[in-house]
């Protein structure tokens, strides 16, 4: 029984951090994202060299093979700093949909993993449910089928080198390979409200090829792998938490008002002691599901979208409360652009939202069993 | 017990409707909705109100007042918020404008009331400082006295839309070495175009720019700015504070949302039906529908009890509980948009705050509005210096 | 648009407040519960000379025929003593029921209006929803009813001079006076939660008498009747609530720790704060309960159940929020039987559980059209 | 990381499991679940699992310790509280035994710890008064010394389950004239029959006698029964605080409360169906139940990272959450049961608590069980106080 990273995991989550932290003031970050990628490349290079990108790729991919540990320790670093370098979005989460389906070009697992590129998932569309079937259709087979259809949200459209697209065929659900400069292709480019760059792409006769097999099968996969993204994202907005929370009591020590510290006000205080508590009770959620994650991978127990769903639901709560509280306890200037804070109130709530968000999440919760099945971290 | 409005403040509602509904262009209504009215918007829809008499209403009759009584207060502040008409420009109607009428000369009451009831001035704040925020007495402005003039300096700050402001009334110390912190401050009126004042944009989250700082290095003002008696001007300031008990429960607006929201749920496809059916969306909206109730029961049961218009320590539960529910409206719109309400487009609105990205869809602007909101329990009197008004003043804590 | 008692009705509250309040401590409480009847007879007395008995009993019965402000009145009073004498369930209940059959005995609407008796009602069956048939039975018809069932939690069913027992007969349900000591009835006494006197009540064989209409018709009446009290029981929960914060925020003025009072510390009287916003948003809610009452006497409009549903799931959670601080605010002192602040908690308790409870209220509110419906509190 | 015991861990969870499920007998069990355990139970329940080795495992080995890692205390208390066994007196257990193992003389371990460990003599603790209850440090109670006595005058309250108490351990001034409050305690034992002593029953709301009060008029006690030196007592008491991070979390009671929870909302029809199918009451679950596997996951983390048994700042974390949550289980069962929630019979059980009406529901006794739930953030160091621990000794605030 062990809830927690390793040494070498630890040492990854240190080393991501310790390059970020020196470069990560709200202006980098503001100015990262307003830049012409939307992020900074720089980094984004050195995080890679340190194997950000290689992490969830196999070793014939010079990938590193790693497990859900180190993913785990990858974002959480991240979200301790805010960044918006597209590691689970722009990278992970592409090279499990293509590992999963077994036949991915070696091209793309292997540029990933060099941090050459980036690929983007287009999945979400307009006004339409995540567990929908997708409304874009997919026509033709073999060497010949096409896409068409709007979806939206799509992180990193504008820089991605590949889209992984899910659409419906003949034979039902299907993820879909396209080149990011194929034909038929129309971007508007937008932004989240966290400021990571987000578009909506409509494709019209975009040539595509099928990645794995299509139908319930097909369906299955890429739940499964959004089942780790989600489980992935926990741990950035755990990292999130828990510097937002570190920054301020920080704040309460140092900000004086009526000729005293903020500290001195013990409303105050407790709140932060209330804080603290959420952030480590949402730190134990989603090192449980990132175990839970390594223990399937080990044994024949699929039950990641249960787990998956279980975590998203709490901690997405958690993390609301923590991005109102710390942007409440710092005044009006954890409303502006300039201070770390609001970065990390507008991330947190992005994340809320990700991959479907949370209510929908919440439904998926309320019609499983999982509200009658007692709660236990052992297995055994 | 009644719950009905008499037949003349029935009739008293319905013409004020009129106005907001019918002389106020959708358009502009439409844009506060979405959370993205311009300056112009601003200006035109006062100005309208001003042109059928409803721009200042609590203001002295002599300048354009009505001698409402407080139920009538009470509706036209639900009414207006409940057809998104903008709110009066809280500077000019509620803050300089009454402190003019009361305590300025003749002279400054006929320079400035007309044109500040009709917008032609647009008015900027200038109370907060970097180190004076909740602790505003501890503000360190200070306005010396050289002949006919006052020299200031110092640096002011969250001033919302200062960018468009044509003058900003100040605290300034024009006695810094007085005993008490609140002695020794002024009420000034500083036109900004004078030299030596400069702005800082201040970006918010969301990428909109509402607020500003503006420093102030020896700016040169007339003595005849000077509103009321030198030294008095803490005594001005708190006579604002609890003034704004209409409309301060923003009821008007929370109602438009619940009903938006409601809206919005039928028309949202989810796995089953629509998120009208969703038993756990419904119960969270329920929650929501009984909070309002009860604020506006509350409202209307402080409205009716002291119609004498002193400032109320239940403003101070108004505000507290009033902008908490609207924060958690804005919340349930933005789980109502799942993964759609986080989007925002590329191009910007007149204000600089960017349009949604699917703006056929309530959720388009969700996430911009729910993070902008947070302001409300922050501005204008935190929930923590609320929750002392309320300890101190009516429990006696 | 008036949300206020009007000058009598505060003065009855107040002339009722000020019987109770010279007599009521938590020992005085103690006792009463612990007697014969199980509550004060000479303070019942000396409350219903001054017409707390007779409020809902009309003229030719020797009633005041007062209103729904007349009743808040009395409760909140109650309330505000956690007083445990029976005039909701022992007089005004019952009346209700009775008027609203149109075939009341003449001497029993006498007896309650005069506080010579009291009357008890018996609906809630074992491990049964409020909202089911009751399985007890009624058998025969005209003057040879018999009924044979279990009810639980009859609020003093012991010194009920007559009992009105819900029951299924051949036309469906229907209302029934039984008397006291009639045969065939066992009673097990025991008590709630907040130490009022209840029993389980078994018919066995037991002569009855129809009150009204049996069918759908009966059961309309029923719940009508039933809605009342619910709005009713709310005031006398804004009653304790008010009271028991103001209690609280005495003991924080009083109360000494650390050399100072609890005054002192800001974490406190900022949750004295929130105490204080709860009591008087829920005092709103049951005033606009109460208003919505009366208008609707005047008028067609009988939304009365959707009325007390919704009010009464707002206050019963603001309840559960004052009776928890109340007493975590008072510490180890607000557990004991010897403070009145655990009374008040205690009431509170059981009140949120009154008339089928607030889950069941919960589970009509959601599947009605209510939460779909804007609140509003004007009504034209 | 891992989720999964090891093969020995798992054995010994199966030994105990196997000493709690079949050597404590089911009617003891089945009390603790209805909240109505007497003092026979306690006292027979403790003598078994000393027979077994298992009532004083942190204890040293010398006196029936056990030597386990921190992973096998934390089983040890998730497991005797899931299997609804009667904690061993904490008293006896927790708090006098380890202070006498570690600060007593050779002769006050000899006499006294065969006898605390099972339960032969029942402990009761002497700490806190009218005017000391979260200010532990303001006690007042004078040890005063006379020849080879110490004269006992003051006032003990809050003690939990005096009424049984063949012993007290107490701390009290034997140097009131100390600079500082926390100078000059000392930790005394004393006999319970000794002459001038009173006890008062404090009844709680829900009926039951489980605290008392005790007056001490000039009791007399040997010298020989202070625990090690004079004027050190509040070292010894602060050696207490934060040692009981096991079961502080209640992590197995909220288990068990939370499978009765839902095998009564499975058998418990409403309307349409069983509550268990209710999506108000399936979302309130499952709330919980993530709660309550935040707070396992928290408590196997910390009971992990810090083997070395000091007295650890988390604990304060565990109790908060802990308690918060058992008691929001109990307004859950409370809702669930409705009005048969608060219904209580006339005839009283052992200890003097009313048994429920209608016992063959879980519901009987809910409401009892709430409102006497309400100590657990109260007692042991109020939430207030942990907020306090975790702001000062986490946060540095």
């Amino acid at each position: 029984m062990d809830l927690t990273l390793n040494e070498d995991q630890e040492a990854f989550a240190e080393s991501i951090d310790d390059a970020l932290a020196r470069k990560y003031t709200a202006e980098f970050r503001g100015k990262a994202a307003a830049s012409d990628v939307g992020w900074d490349e720089k980094l984004f290079s050195t995080l890679a060299e340190i194997g950000a990108s290689a992490l969830t790729i196999d070793e014939e991919h010079d990938g590193l093979d790693a497990g859900a540990g180190e993913v785990y320790a990858a974002l959480y670093a991240l979200g301790q700093n805010a960044a918006i370098e597209p590691f689970l979005d722009g990278v992970y989460l592409p090279s499990w949909l293509l590992s999963a389906s077994g036949s991915a070009p070696d091209e793309v697992l292997s540029a990933l993993a060099a941090g050459e590129a980036i690929a983007a998932v287009a999945h979400s569309e307009p006004g339409r449910v995540w567990d929908a079937a997708p409304a874009t259709t997919a026509t033709g087979d073999g060497s010949k089928v096409t896409l068409s259809g709007t979806k939206t949200a799509v992180a990193h459209a504008d820089q991605a080198k590949w889209l992984l697209v899910t659409a419906s065929g003949d034979a039902g659900f299907g993820v879909y390979l396209v080149n990011g400069d194929a034909e038929g292709i129309t971007r508007t480019d937008g932004r989240t409200a966290d400021w990571t760059r987000v578009s909506r792409v409509t494709f019209e006769g975009t040539p595509a090829t099928l990645l794995g097999s299509a139908g319930d099968q097909g369906r299955r996969a890429f739940d499964a792998a959004v089942a780790r993204a989600r489980i992935a994202v926990l741990a950035e907005a755990v990292g999130l938490m828990d510097r937002a929370s570190k920054v301020t009591v920080d704040y309460l020590k140092s900000r004086k008002q009526f000729g005293v510290t903020l500290s001195t006000f013990q409303a105050l205080v407790h709140r932060a002691a209330d804080l603290y508590a959420e952030v480590e009770l949402a730190r134990s959620v989603a090192l449980w599901a990132t175990a839970s994650l390594e223990r399937d991978a080990q044994t024949d127990d699929t039950d990641v979208d249960a787990t998956a769903d279980d975590a998203f639901v709490y901690i997405a709560q958690a993390a609301r409360v923590v991005a109102e509280e710390v942007v409440q306890l710092h005044g009006g200037i954890g409303m502006t652009f300039e201070t770390p804070i609001s970065h990390y109130a507008a991330r947190l709530t992005s994340i809320e939202q990700s991959y479907g968000g949370v209510a929908a999440a919440r439904r998926r919760v309320l019609k499983s069993g999982s509200p009658l099945t007692a709660p236990t971290v052992v297995r055994s | 017990m009644d719950l009905e409005y008499t037949p003349e403040e029935q009739r008293f509602r319905d013409e004020l409707r009129t106005v907001f509904y019918e002389k106020v262009p959708a358009e502009i209504r439409e844009r506060v909705v979405r959370g993205q009215i311009s300056r112009e918007d601003i200006v035109a829809s006062q100005r309208i109100l001003h042109e059928h008499g409803l721009a200042v209403p609590h203001w002295p009759t002599q300048w354009g007042g009505k001698k409402w009584t407080a139920t009538q207060q009470n509706i036209y502040a639900s009414e207006l918020q409940r057809a998104a008409v903008p709110t009066p420009l809280a500077f000019n109607v509620s803050m300089v404008g009454p402190i003019i009428a009361e305590f300025g000369s003749q002279e400054q009451k006929e320079k400035f009331l007309p044109a500040t009831a009709n917008l032609d001035i647009w008015w900027s704040q200038g109370f907060s400082e970097p180190e004076a925020g909740s602790d505003l007495a501890g503000l360190k402005t200070t306005a010396i006295r050289d002949g006919d003039e006052y020299v200031i300096n110092g640096q002011k700050t969250w001033t919302t839309l200062g960018q468009y402001g044509d003058w900003m009334f100040l605290l300034a110390r024009t006695n810094p070495g007085a005993e008490r912190k609140q002695q020794g401050i002024s009420f000034i009126l500083v036109d900004m175009k004078t030299p030596g004042i400069e702005r800082r944009p201040i970006k918010l989250i969301d990428g909109s720019v509402e607020v500003n700082e503006f420093f102030f290095d020896d700016v040169r003002v007339p003595v005849s700015n000077l509103v009321g008696e030198e030294n008095k001007g803490w005594t001005y300031a708190k006579f604002l504070l609890g003034n704004e008990r209409n409309g301060i429960a923003q009821v008007g607006t929370s109602q438009r949302v619940f009903a938006e929201l409601v809206d919005a749920a039928k028309e949202t496809d989810v796995e089953e039906g629509t998120l009208a059916d969703d038993p756990d969306f419904r119960s969270r909206l329920h929650t929501a529908k009984m909070r309002l109730l009860a604020l506006e029961a509350t409202q209307l049961r402080v409205a009716g009890a002291s119609a004498d218009g002193k400032p109320d320590p239940a403003s101070s539960l108004l505000k507290l509980e009033g902008t908490r529910l609207l924060q958690s409206l804005t919340a349930l719109r933005l789980d109502a948009g799942g993964t759609d309400s986080v989007l925002v487009g590329d191009t910007e609105g007149t204000d600089g705050t960017p349009v949604g990205l699917s703006s056929e869809h309530a959720a388009s602007t969700a996430a911009l509005q729910y993070l902008n909101m947070r302001k409300l329990s922050i501005f204008g009197g935190s929930n923590e210096i609320q929750r002392g008004v309320i300890a101190k003043a009516v429990l006696g804590l």
